[in-house]
């Protein structure tokens, strides 16, 4: 069988992820039961939209270290929308996310300053908004719209909602990726932005709307988030930008763009979420234990991943 | 009201456990009838607590260790312990999974007292019952939580604003390191605080408040710009003790004399309670970290049949220069 | 069809264009020639909407236009093949040969139609093989006929091809010839930059001659003898030019019957080398000859230190050589890389640090650098080399090709190496500089030094090379010495290994 | 330069698009200090500039080794973490001095350093990656050494280390200057320098020129966590306490903050070490004067992200169009 470079790294990802599994179901009953699964998902779905954006984003040779604090952002203008109905709650964080993806992709694509360190002013600055829009963080909106609560809440066939969006949406990404003239141009935006250029390839556009798309994922996320939760918590935490970062690396796109998979993503987040699930699943590992743990843990796939494509990389074609 | 003692007995440190306060104004009671669940037995049971902040502060450290100590006195043996690490999605996910795991008490130390809606869905279909302790949780009781068991926030900052007052002789201006933005606690400790001085103290002019992010160096940071731009300034209301102790190096950097500028702040860490005997702090409002034998009392009460309080509010003490040295006995 | 008016581009610095004018009619083929730098690169860049001129303006089939993307130039109907490849290498052929205008099925990408049609296309360009596969596994020619495909494909009014033949074996020069043939026939404007002047007079029409940014000559190919163009290029007189000659090498070298400076032995490395030995004697210049993706490259790469090897041991001066880049330059080895651009030169770097970027550890004391001893080097092989820039303090990332290559050269020379090997060294160089550099590998032959040259250009290897080792597919199937080393003795030896494979 | 070399001096006057890049930064510095001397009282009163400096000084250290990780087109993530490591290895061995106790923090920075530069020299990992996962794995190990709890430090010899005074200049902020003398001095004049921005700006080309880079690349993420390692043993001198959970949190963002908006391009093959001290000023800066002023945490945080904004496009390498 012939496999092209792509498909070993996302495949490895799949590959850890199934082996991961597997000694889950072996070693601990209660990883096994269905309930557990559902909770494992819809707790990954979030992260899930959130690095489907970043898989776009760095695809193009980019980063987007705001996707945490438009999370933030998207959930709370969620919940204060909702007092205005079920669309309102839904449009107004994709309208804010979009916004504030806009800016990073004018300012990448149009002034040559690099993604990492306009994503970090723009983390910076969505969370000052947030605040301001929260009396300093202090002001919790609850959702108000029963739909929309619905939306983050209920199910379908057993499985929740935001569940059956995230998986819907990866396959919509996927099909973007693979057969849309705007798949082909992130791909080559990554690969070579001055070739691309060359070949007429929009590289500002794609640029720019890979960002919004991701500040408009990380802003459904945070909306999701929120009509799950109920209410529009300010205090989501910091780090979620590094994890929907890992989620992808780990799925085996390259940081250096042009080349991965959203397979490969889903992988990815859905691997840090069973590493998680495991270690409550031990009980009591301290804390700091549980740091090493990933840590490492995403050092020893990242490491596996490399070298099976530098294996890779020598075999015949 | 009087205290009651209810703190266990036989821990190293009896006289420092929770007594408890009031049943707390306006709240219900609860019984295992009307909350609908079974009764069990707490030593065979499973019991999970989720802890919301990495244990670093000694705050966190003694919350935890109060509960595990209190399990393993108690001979249960099935606890099991999740650590948020400050992640509120990860808090969600933890106590889902715990419920999942068939857990039959939970004891609860939440990050945000909002969006706990999916935990409730999931503990209500299954007549869980949920203790929060130390921060309170917005939702149905009787129905969505059992009891909650913590310090009235709002009431610490009252009680460090009159100390404050009493410290500046009711005139001079005070600045406030606030804690985390957005965070229940510092919302609480800052309103009651503003809300006293307005009533007892109106001479006192707040002038400064920023956030320290209840960390030790942020807090001497802040403290250090502060001495600087305002070098008049006569208190600093730090709304828990590691930033109070930020501020004391500051103080120290900055040639400034033990007492020249009063502190005032909230927890009861040794540290802070030492910072009062040295002279530097001028008093410390306790939020005290040792839940353990309530809860799990609450508990045993609970599946006992017996009623519950929506509320159990802890009565916390306050230290101060006469307190103080004796203090450091019982602080954490 | 395409014309230029009076166009002009300054780059901070330099002024790359001053004037330039340039008209292209249908079906004609037309030169655009000029040494290294003189601007040729930029004029097409600015044609095609990559560089807004400053001044002047462009007239498409007698209209004003303006192309503020290339994009813009290419639905214009201008198709562009740059100098150096621009293709995506992790995208596979196919997507690359189709990449913004891919085949659609009910609004989608039809993935299917596009394999099968890539496939067709480009075994029309001699390239076989799974067009799935990423793009940069080809070998560099390869990856230049796809460019070519692609920018014949569409439905183009003018094609641009900058240097194009520079990485093309015969064989492939023959194809591409064949493909302007057929463009020409529609009546397509084509506009043809290359150094090697054979191909300009033998498929253009009609030339223009651009020097230090500024034209200097235009009119039909044939008119214009042959050292007129080089003297009109290189802004010498005609007699000048004759009396120095074009080519650089001369007709013998001496070499001793000496005991070889270098010696590789069963060189192999799974899947691209499988046995191969070279022995090059001091003062010897051995040419590596061989179709594209013989090995030639690979075999360098080995030498160097480069290519990781399963088997072989490589010497010098009779002492074994460990398998690293560093090992290699210690020892005496000097590589200049086939892609200049990935491989060879730091664009951020001046030209200083980058001439004296591999004998910084002998250029200092106890770790700290000696400005002065790198002045002294840089000095001497600026001048030594004629390498044309601003100062030795402007970045090698603004040099016009054939300078880059020269700055290389120097740092190679800099090692004060026993060997040399020499990947492509004239690829995209003028006549001056290529008779240049050609007649320092001579000269530094006749020092002593070993000199391995591999040339895709068959002329250049013969006589440049006093023994020529012909490879295939990683073996070696013929070697060339004394008067065998002629063209047509390389072409046969090609094409006898490549009979054999055929009976196979 | 040799009048031989030059054949054809077109060089044109000084270009904006050149000198912007390279000076920006202390231009915004010295505008910021004007509007702080008119604005703010007591700005520019020594022990207020003291303050400052005393502040900046770990930034100012840490970024150092940022800068040289970056002008290898690399990035460490895992400063924040080596700060906590360190600060989470002084106090165990403080029982045995202040100096034992300093050196086996350093040795844990070349420990963490050897990693992430074998990950990524050897295994050939992205630095982004490598040093996430020391990010995460780099601060557990420290809360796991520490057992997760704060440790007060009394030990005389670091506490004056850390607030201790030399010519009205505390000890820390000679430090800081030290370093970036040698830093810079590393950068410029050493083999070792050259070797770094070769490296950051063409690595194939730099393998293929015989240079050593595997062992640039290593010694460079070394240099980055020893660098790291002293900044995490001054933030514990001076908040007399070790806290392996609060020590160096964000660092990584500020220093590379620091780094580029002093003019340091992210893709690498370029240095400006002075330049990365005052990208470090400017920030700490910026922050006083918006706590000096006591602006609410939402407004601060909107205009600091306007001002990085600003900074980096100023500093931004232009492209010709
Ligand atoms: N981006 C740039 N910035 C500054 N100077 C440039 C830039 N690109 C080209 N130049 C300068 O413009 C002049 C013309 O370069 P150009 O690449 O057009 O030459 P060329 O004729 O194509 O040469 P070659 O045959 O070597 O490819 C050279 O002096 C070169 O140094
Ligand atoms: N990763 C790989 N897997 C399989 N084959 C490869 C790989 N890389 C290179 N090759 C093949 O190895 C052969 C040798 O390539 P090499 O570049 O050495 O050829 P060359 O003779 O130097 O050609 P050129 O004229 O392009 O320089 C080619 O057929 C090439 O396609
Ligand atoms: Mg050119
Ligand atoms: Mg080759």
């Amino acid at each position: 069988m012939k496999l092209s470079v792509e498909g070993v790294q996302k495949h490895g990802a799949l590959a850890v992820l199934a082996l991961v599994t597997l000694v889950g179901l072996l070693a601990f009953p209660g990883f096994r039961t269905v309930d557990n699964a559902g909770t494992l998902l819809v707790n990954a779905a979030p992260l899930g939209l959130i690095a489907l954006g970043m898989t776009f984003v760095i695809l193009t040779g980019g980063i987007d270290l705001s996707v945490g604090s438009v999370f933030v952002l998207g959930g709370v203008v969620a919940a204060w929308a909702s007092q205005y109905g079920f669309v309102a709650a839904l449009v107004v964080p994709l309208l804010v996310g979009a916004a504030v993806g806009l800016v990073n992709g004018v300012l990448v694509a149009r002034t040559n300053m690099a993604p990492f360190i306009v994503t970090l002013a723009t983390l910076l600055g969505a969370r000052g908004l947030m605040r301001a829009v929260s009396t300093e963080g202090s002001t919790t909106y609850l959702v108000e719209s029963q739909p929309f609560k619905t939306l983050g809440n209920g199910d379908l066939l057993g499985v929740k909602w935001p569940v059956w969006i995230a998986a819907v949406l990866f396959v919509a990404g996927s099909v973007v990726l693979n057969r849309t003239g705007f798949g082909q141009a992130v791909y080559a935006v990554g690969g070579n932005t001055d070739a691309a250029r060359l070949m007429g390839v929009p590289v500002a556009a794609t640029q720019i709307r890979v960002y919004a798309l991701s500040g408009l994922l990380a802003g459904f996320a945070g909306a999701l988030n929120a009509a799950r939760l109920g209410s529009g918590v300010t205090v989501l935490g910091i780090g979620t930008e590094l994890d929907a970062i890992a989620a992808v690396v780990i799925g085996g796109t390259l940081l250096t763009g042009g080349a991965g998979a959203l397979s490969g993503t889903i992988a990815g987040v859905l691997l840090l979420g069973v590493i998680q699930n495991l270690i409550n699943q031990v009980g009591d590992v301290p804390t700091a234990y549980q740091q090493v743990v990933s840590g490492a843990f995403l050092a020893v796939v990242v490491v596996a991943q490399t070298s099976l494509t530098r294996l890779r990389s020598v075999a015949p074609v | 009201g009087k205290a009651e003692e209810t703190g266990g007995t036989g821990t190293d440190n009896a006289a420092a456990a929770q007594q408890t306060a009031s049943a707390g104004p306006g709240g219900g009671t609860c019984t295992l009838q009307q909350y609908g669940g079974q009764k069990i037995d707490l030593k065979t049971a499973k019991v999970g607590f989720s802890q919301s902040e990495k244990e670093a502060n000694p705050f966190r450290t003694a919350e935890t260790k109060s509960i595990q100590d209190e399990a393993a006195k108690l001979g249960i043996t099935n606890l099991t312990v999740t650590n948020a690490d400050s992640k509120f999605n990860k808090q969600i996910a933890d106590v889902e999974q715990m419920i999942d795991q068939g857990v039959q008490l939970l004891v609860v130390a939440p990050l945000n007292s909002d969006g706990w809606d999916p935990v409730f869905k999931k503990a209500a279909a299954k007549k869980i019952p949920i203790i929060t302790i130390d921060r309170k949780i917005n939702a149905k009781h009787c129905t969505d939580f059992l009891t909650f068991i913590g310090s009235d926030f709002y009431e610490q900052g009252k009680r460090a604003a009159r100390s404050m007052a009493k410290a500046l002789d009711n005139k001079g201006t005070v600045a406030i390191l606030l804690g985390a933005p957005g965070n229940n606690v510092t919302t609480q400790r800052t309103a009651g605080f503003k809300d006293e001085i307005a009533k007892i103290a109106p001479n006192i002019k707040i002038d400064f408040e920023q956030t320290g992010n209840f960390s030790r160096e942020e807090g001497q940071k802040v403290a250090e710009q502060l001495l600087q731009s305002k070098p008049g300034i006569s208190g600093v209301y730090a709304e828990n003790d590691e930033m109070a102790l930020g501020a004391v190096t500051a103080l120290k950097g900055a040639g400034r004399k033990a007492g020249d500028v009063k502190i005032v702040s909230i927890d009861g860490t040794r540290g802070a309670v030492q910072g009062i005997v040295d002279g530097w702090i001028y008093g410390v409002v306790e939020s005290n970290p040792r839940f353990g034998p309530l809860a799990f009392q609450t508990a045993t009460k609970f599946f006992a049949g017996e009623t519950v309080n929506e509320n159990i509010i802890i009565s916390d003490r306050e230290y101060d220069q006469a307190t103080a040295k004796d203090g450091l006995a019982v602080a954490y | 069809m395409l014309e230029a008016i009076d166009v002009s581009k300054t780059f901070p610095g330099v002024r790359a264009l001053d004037s330039v004018s340039l008209s292209v009619r249908p079906g004609e083929v037309h030169a655009l020639v000029g040494e290294n730098g003189a601007g040729k690169s930029t004029l097409i860049k600015v044609l095609t909407g990559v560089y807004r001129p400053d001044a002047g303006e462009l007239r498409l089939a007698g209209e004003r236009v303006r192309f503020a993307t290339p994009q813009e130039a290419q639905r214009a109907g201008i198709s562009t093949i740059y100098q150096e490849v621009n293709l995506v290498p992790l995208m596979s052929v196919a997507r690359n040969l189709f990449l913004g205008r891919e085949p659609r099925r009910r609004g989608l990408i039809d993935t299917v139609t596009m394999n099968r049609v890539a496939a067709e296309t480009l075994r029309g360009y001699g390239i076989t093989g799974d067009v799935r596969r990423p793009l940069g596994q080809l070998a560099l020619g390869a990856q230049q006929m796809v460019a070519l495909a692609r920018a014949v494909m569409v439905d183009a009014r003018v094609v641009i091809m900058d240097e194009p033949t520079s990485s093309l074996e015969p064989r492939e020069v023959e194809t591409l010839f064949g493909v302007i043939d057929d463009l020409r026939g529609k009546g397509i404007g084509i506009v043809y930059v290359s150094h090697r002047l054979d191909e300009l007079y033998r498929i253009c029409d009609h030339v223009t001659v651009l020097r230090d940014g500024r034209r200097v000559h235009s009119g039909p190919m044939q008119e214009l003898p042959r050292l007129k163009l080089v003297a009109l290029m290189i802004g010498r007189d005609v007699e000048t030019v004759r009396s120095e000659g074009v080519t650089g090498f001369s007709e013998e070298s001496q070499v001793a019957d000496s005991t070889p400076v270098l010696k590789a032995t069963g060189l192999r490395s799974r899947h691209k080398l499988h046995g191969v030995d070279v022995a090059v004697r001091p003062g010897e210049v051995v040419g590596l000859g061989g179709l594209l993706g013989a090995g030639r490259t690979e075999t360098v790469r080995a030498i160097a230190g480069a290519l990781p090897l399963d088997e072989g041991t490589v010497e010098v001066a009779g002492r074994p050589v460990r398998g690293s880049t560093g090992a290699a330059v210690k020892a005496g080895i000097a590589a200049l890389p086939e892609d200049r651009k990935a491989e060879g030169i730091v664009p951020g770097l001046s030209v200083r640090e980058n001439i004296a970027l591999a004998v910084l550890p002998r250029m200092s004391r106890a770790g700290i650098v000696s400005e002065k001893r790198i002045d002294e080097i840089v000095t001497r092989f600026m001048e030594r080399l004629r390498i044309k820039a601003a100062g030795p303090d402007q970045p090698v990332g603004e040099l016009s090709g054939g300078n880059q290559q020269k700055v290389l050269l120097a740092r190679l020379l800099a090692t004060s190496p026993k060997v040399l090997l020499l990947d492509e060294p004239t690829r995209g160089i003028d006549v001056g500089a290529k008779a240049e550099v050609q007649s320092l590998v001579d000269e530094l032959a006749g020092q002593g030094l070993g000199v391995v040259l591999v040339s895709s250009d068959a002329e250049e290897l013969v006589e440049g090379a006093d023994r020529v080792v012909v490879l295939r597919d990683g073996t070696v199937v013929a070697e060339l010495t004394g008067d065998a080393v002629t063209a047509d003795g390389l072409l046969g030896a090609i094409a006898a290994a490549a009979e054999k494979e055929v009976e196979k | 330069m040799t009048a031989a070399t030059v054949e054809k001096p077109k060089r044109l006057t000084v270009h904006w698009g050149r000198w912007l890049p390279a000076y920006g930064v202390y231009v915004a510095l010295a505008a910021l200090v004007l509007v702080n001397a008119v604005i703010t009282d007591n700005f520019l009163a020594w022990e207020n500039l003291r303050i400052q400096l005393v502040q900046v000084a770990p930034v100012v250290i840490v970024a150092l080794g940022m800068a040289v990780v970056i002008g290898t087109e690399g990035v460490d993530l895992s400063v924040g973490a080596v700060m906590a490591l360190a600060a989470a290895v002084v106090p165990i061995y403080l029982g045995y001095g202040a100096v034992p106790a300093v050196a086996m923090a350093l040795l844990g920075g070349v420990v963490v350093g050897l990693v992430n530069g074998g990950l990524i020299a050897g295994v050939g990992l992205q630095p982004i990656v490598a040093t996430l996962a020391l990010l995460v794995a780099g601060r557990g190990i420290a809360l796991v050494i520490s057992d997760g709890k704060l440790k007060e430090i009394r030990n005389a010899d670091l506490v004056a280390f850390g607030n201790g005074e030399l010519l009205g200049l505390p000890y820390s902020v000679w430090l800081a200057g030290a370093l970036t003398v040698l830093v810079a001095l590393l950068v410029r004049k050493t083999v070792f320098g050259r070797q770094l921005v070769a490296v950051g700006g063409n690595r194939p080309a730099a393998q293929l020129a015989g240079l050593p880079v595997r062992r640039v690349l290593i010694g460079v993420y070394v240099l980055s966590a020893v660098l790291a390692s002293i900044a995490g043993v001054l933030a514990v001198a001076r908040i007399q306490s070790s806290d392996a959970s609060q020590v160096g949190q964000l660092y990584e963002l500020s220093a590379i903050t620091a780094v580029v908006v002093g003019g340091t391009p992210l893709t690498g093959g370029k240095v400006r070490v002075l330049g990365t001290v005052a990208g470090a000023l400017l920030m700490q800066l910026v922050v006083a004067t918006l706590i000096k002023h006591d602006l609410r945490s939402s407004i601060a945080e909107m205009v600091q992200a306007v001002i990085i904004v600003a900074a980096v496009y100023a500093a931004r390498e232009r492209g010709t169009r």
